[in-house]
């Protein structure tokens, strides 16, 4: 019955909101690619608008990513951890685990160095950097990967880095011309063109690894391997 | 661009605090230098307008501002949370993350308010609620984190029309901005409306509140109010656009039924911070049926006084470890008494008080048919608040933190101030005459009083009631 | 015409999605029917941006132009949604692994029953 | 073009009906994946690959991988048992018995997670269950050896029949037990009962799917299989 009635309800909301969408949704000429790629010097025009004209909303965005990486912590600190943690390792998937973890480490490095030039980015690397990585641990022991990161004293290194993302974020939302005299040289489609472009997309794509990992570290933790 | 300084630089200060969370000084130092010099910053801006645009952009970018609306918001927010960390310093419970968590609270709440993009405003929100979900769980208790989890559920199915109407906006106009707002159609008014009312408090929308207050320790419910003051302000801000006009006779009623039904549940609950959290609705109806500056200030004006009676009423039941209010009798001392006479008398409008003032503005500026229902919902606060003033004191000495009582002071001494240097006569006899009304009422039907069920709160119930006002709002849509 | 078909494709997955959000008991359920009900949202702006043309808005360096691109604002801000969603994907789960170790149960009704006996 | 898109927006109407109604959650997260899949091929099509890229790694690969660490065991049951031959029993590599296989059967189907204790006689395990120690108590109970059975809820899943013997009311592998030992004795049956398993009020969600499984095990001949192969 309240199945039926919610239904109802929302197949109603549905039509209105069908009916009167159509309007809206009209052919539009009008859009500015070719400005915002002339104003910045660089070819993809979504990581321009990303990190150039609305960084202030990347700015909160990040903050909230690395803050809901350390509340994930914080809440599951004290959840019993997974008790079994004795996890088979089987030789040959160590192998290719350990092969999908370099080809995404080549990924990454694709992905964010070329986010101004062709799509992808700081998030999109970060995430498969750090999906890759897992895949490496879970076929390969995660205890011992999580001891390498605590042995790189990577939460200190995390730390400094996001504080200089954040700064340097603000800065680039309140003085955009600043940054686009470092390279203004350098011809359209290069690798070192577009300001504080390439430079953000690195930050942002290792800070988002750093995240990730830290998520899925606690979720295997508190869960076991699989 | 200075104000641009006010969400910036307690999230920078906060994102500092948060890294080195292990020193719990260094974060308390941290929170009150930036609390002084976002208020500094504040003062600064009194009685300007600006607009800022981030970068130059145009269409593609951020516009921020600063304008009268904004004022009492971000002021009440700065007062609220620094009232909660001179509290919170009291217990040894809360680490460094709880103050930088507040800080980023604050500058994400400052961002809401200077915002004048659709889309920015999301982010920004969104940063908010996350902190109240963390906030609202830190305890680790089992309620405490179900309350989150609803909270969280809600505002997310809420966040998701509201993109759809942010979405259809750009579609119509190119552009996320507040200045495109008056074309941007009907249809996506009434989604941004309503999808961002599940975080507004009112009733039938925000079911979620009464179980975030009653779980959560004394402070927590302060910040949660906080935050549902930011969706109150985008009410007010939008209302004064085009796309929004049309809902203006939804706003009344609205407000005006959550305000009465607010208070009739308030006076039946029997747990001291439910009869609070009811009353958050009814006075987040008074805001919403004003809509207007009168309306701003109230909110004011209600974060200060009904942050203080949650903090009051929250340390007394965590003594008495009881928030049943019969069992209050002859307990409690005259320490704690002070503090929530204060903000009863608040929040009935009592004279010399910053309710009477902010009330008054209220039923001034709304239609007859508002008036009348906010004179029931008047009547019914004094009902409820009846039930913590005419409670037995205990003779026994006790002797509060030093900290508490600052905090109290700070709270009382807003409510005070602003209440003597708006005073005015001509409303007098009226709120007296509705506070006596409303003591021969209390000691003539409280026998009858009884909790009312709470079916509407559980999760799936609360989810029916939210899709239900939408289909509400889009059937005004194609009236 | 490809932006009215994605647009109300995704119109479609966001009620499928509130629908699923209310009826199905169990938590896990909940959340995924919250990101199906997100991916929607997801869709939608790409729906949008389709408006002015389908053409990836990646300017190539021989300089060609009156091609029909697509619209950069609203894919460069969905892409903030979609981090926005997994963090409050990652929260949530969270919660639901504390309520399980809890009350040994991720059944909604359950929960609050147990609650309410609680008090 | 549009027809494409056309057919992959049919595609992922379907699939994020088939997540809802899937019987398992994890074959709802493997759905999820798939409609993730189907949208950021739509985005990739509409012009978007910044979007489609960000889709496929975040809302696809990281939030499966999330929902399968999180979701391997949802539900950890409390199991009381009382030692009965062929039913359950303690052997030499942990439980044995019908109603061990019936449970685990049903666990691999719903991922619970099964938490076993021994009790001594009914009563004992009746009382954890009443005050919520436990969820379920099995052991060879049949529905007329229970006193009352409130704040019980009681699931059958064998129909057997009952025997009277010597003034005594028996089940059935208490008399195969004697018949084992007298086979001189004339096994009369008196009426019909079942066996059940019971379950406590507060655990009403695992009832619905205890009775889905075993209707499911019942049609799949599972059941019978087992049945023949323990008595």
């Amino acid at each position: 019955m309240k199945s039926f009635m919610t239904f109802v309800l929302i197949a109603y909301c549905f039509v209105i909101i069908a009916f009167g969408a159509w309007d809206n949704l009209v052919y539009r000429d009008d859009n500015n690619v070719m400005e915002i790629s002339e104003r910045l010097n660089v070819p993809n025009t979504v990581t321009a608008v990303y990190l150039q004209s609305r960084v202030y909303d990347t700015l909160f965005e990040i903050i909230l990513f690395t803050m809901v990486a350390m509340a994930v912590a914080l809440m599951l600190k004290s959840e019993p951890v997974h008790e079994h943690n004795n996890q088979t390792i089987d030789n040959s998937t160590s192998v290719y685990g350990s092969l999908v973890g370099v080809l995404s480490l080549t990924a990454f490095c694709f992905v964010v160095l070329n986010g101004h030039l062709s799509p992808g980015g700081g998030f999109a690397g970060g995430v498969i950097l750090a999906s890759g990585i897992s895949l490496y641990a879970i076929t390969s022991g995660f205890s011992g990967v999580n001891r390498q990161y605590e042995r790189m004293k990577a939460g200190l290194i995390e730390g400094v880095s996001f504080v200089i993302i954040i700064s340097s974020m603000t800065f680039a939302a309140v003085f955009p011309e600043v940054f686009q005299q470092l390279n203004q040289k350098q011809s359209f489609g290069a690798l070192f063109s577009g300001g504080i472009i390439p430079m953000l997309n690195v930050l942002i794509g290792l800070k988002v690894y750093a995240a990730s990992w830290k998520m899925v570290g606690e979720f295997v933790a508190r869960r076991g391997p699989l | 661009m200075d104000i641009l300084l006010l969400p910036t630089l307690p999230i920078i200060t906060g994102s500092i605090a948060i890294i080195l969370h292990r020193k719990k000084r260094l974060a308390q130092v941290l929170f009150f230098l930036c609390c002084l010099a976002v208020i500094t910053i504040l003062l600064m801006q009194l009685n300007q307008e600006k607009t800022f645009q981030i970068g130059g952009w145009g269409d593609t970018g951020i516009t921020v501002g600063f304008d009268a609306l904004n004022l009492p918001f971000m002021l009440s927010s700065i007062i609220v949370a620094v009232a909660v960390s001179l509290s919170a310093m009291t217990r040894a419970t809360y680490d460094g993350f709880f103050y930088g968590l507040i800080m980023i609270l604050l500058g994400s709440l400052n961002a809401v308010y200077i915002s004048r993009d659709l889309f920015n405003i999301y982010v920004t929100f969104e940063l908010a609620s996350i902190v109240g979900y963390i906030l609202i769980a830190y305890g680790k208790k089992g309620k405490q984190i179900w309350a989150a989890m609803k909270y969280a559920l809600l505002s997310s199915v809420g966040f998701s029309v509201f993109l759809i109407g942010a979405g259809l906006a750009y579609a119509r106009t190119g552009s996320f901005s507040f200045l495109s707002l008056n074309e941007i159609g009907s249809l996506a008014g009434a989604l941004i409306f309503t999808g961002l009312s599940v975080k507004s408090g009112l009733f039938f929308v925000s079911m979620w509140l009464p179980d975030v207050y009653d779980s959560t320790p004394a402070e927590i419910p302060l910040l949660s109010g906080i935050i549902i003051k930011a969706e109150d302000y985008l009410i007010l801000r939008f209302i004064t656009y085009d796309s929004f006009q049309w809902l203006a006779p939804m706003y009344l009623g609205v407000g005006a039924i959550s305000a009465v039904i607010g208070a009739v549940y308030a006076f039946n609950a029997r747990k001291s911070q439910r009869v609070l959290a009811y009353h958050t609705f009814s006075q987040i109806g008074f805001i919403v049926t004003a809509s207007n500056i009168h309306g701003a200030w109230h909110a004011f004006s209600h974060s200060i006084f009904k942050g203080l009676l949650l903090l009051s009423a929250g340390k007394i039941s965590e003594r008495l470890k009881t928030q049943d209010l019969s069992k209050w009798k002859g307990k409690m001392t005259v320490g704690e008494y002070i503090p929530l006479l204060i903000g009863s008398l608040a929040i009935i409008g009592f004279p010399l008080t910053s309710g009477y003032v902010t009330k008054g503005g209220i039923i001034d500026s709304v239609p007859l048919t508002g008036v009348v229902m906010l004179t029931i919902a008047s009547v019914a606060t004094v009902i409820s608040f009846c039930k913590f003033v005419f409670i037995p004191l205990s003779k026994r000495k006790l002797k509060l933190p030093k900290l508490l009582i600052m905090s109290y002071v700070l709270l009382s001494s807003g409510i005070l101030f602003h209440g003597v240097i708006k005073f005015d006569y001509y409303k007098l006899g009226e709120s007296l005459a509705v506070i006596g009304a409303g003591v021969v009422l209390y000691f003539l039907i409280r026998k009858y009083f009884r909790p009312i069920s709470t079916k509407p709160e559980k999760l799936d119930e609360s989810l029916v009631l939210f899709v239900g006002f939408i289909a509400v709002v889009l059937t005004m849509l194609i009236l | 015409m490809i932006s009215q078909v994605i647009s109300y494709t995704s119109f479609f997955a966001v009620a499928i999605g509130i629908f699923g959000v209310i009826t199905s008991r169990n938590l896990i359920r909940k959340i995924i029917s919250l990101g199906i009900c997100e991916t929607g949202t997801t869709l939608f702006f790409v729906g949008v941006s389709a408006a002015t043309g389908t053409f990836a808005p990646v300017v190539p360096a021989t300089g060609m132009a009156a091609v029909a691109f697509s619209d950069p604002v609203p894919q460069a801000v969905i892409i903030t949604g979609i981090v926005i969603n997994f963090s409050i994907l990652c929260l949530l789960l969270v919660f639901t692994i504390m309520l399980m170790n809890r009350y040994h149960t991720v059944d909604a009704k359950t929960i609050e029953r147990i609650l309410d006996k609680e008090e | 073009m549009v027809p494409v898109i056309i057919s992959f927006g049919v595609l992922f109407v379907a699939s994020s009906i088939l997540a809802l109604k899937s019987s398992s959650s994890f074959n709802a997260v493997i759905w999820f994946g798939i409609l993730g899949f189907l949208a950021s091929a739509m985005m990739f099509l509409a012009g978007a690959p910044d979007v489609a890229l960000t889709q496929v790694t975040i809302g696809v690969v990281l939030v499966v991988l999330v929902y399968i660490m999180a979701i391997r065991k949802q539900r950890r049951v409390r199991l009381g048992y009382i030692s009965k031959q062929q039913m359950i029993e303690e052997g030499e590599d942990g439980l044995a018995g019908l109603e061990w296989d019936l449970i685990s059967k049903i666990d691999e189907k719903e991922g619970y997670d099964v938490d076993a204790v021994n009790y001594d006689n009914l009563r004992e395990a009746i009382n954890a269950l009443r005050s919520g120690r436990i969820d379920v108590i099995c052991g060879g109970i049949t529905r007329d050896s229970l006193e009352s059975d409130e704040g019980i809820i009681l699931v059958p899943y064998l129909t057997v029949n009952r025997y009277e013997y010597e003034n005594e009311l028996l089940d059935f592998l208490e008399m195969k037990k004697l018949m084992r030992k007298n086979p001189a004795i004339r096994a009369v049956p008196e009426k019909e009962t079942e066996f059940v398993f019971l379950l406590s009020e507060t655990s009403r969600d695992i009832r619905a799917f205890f009775e889905k499984d075993l209707e499911i095990l019942v049609h799949s001949g599972e059941l019978e299989r087992l049945v023949s192969k323990h008595l």
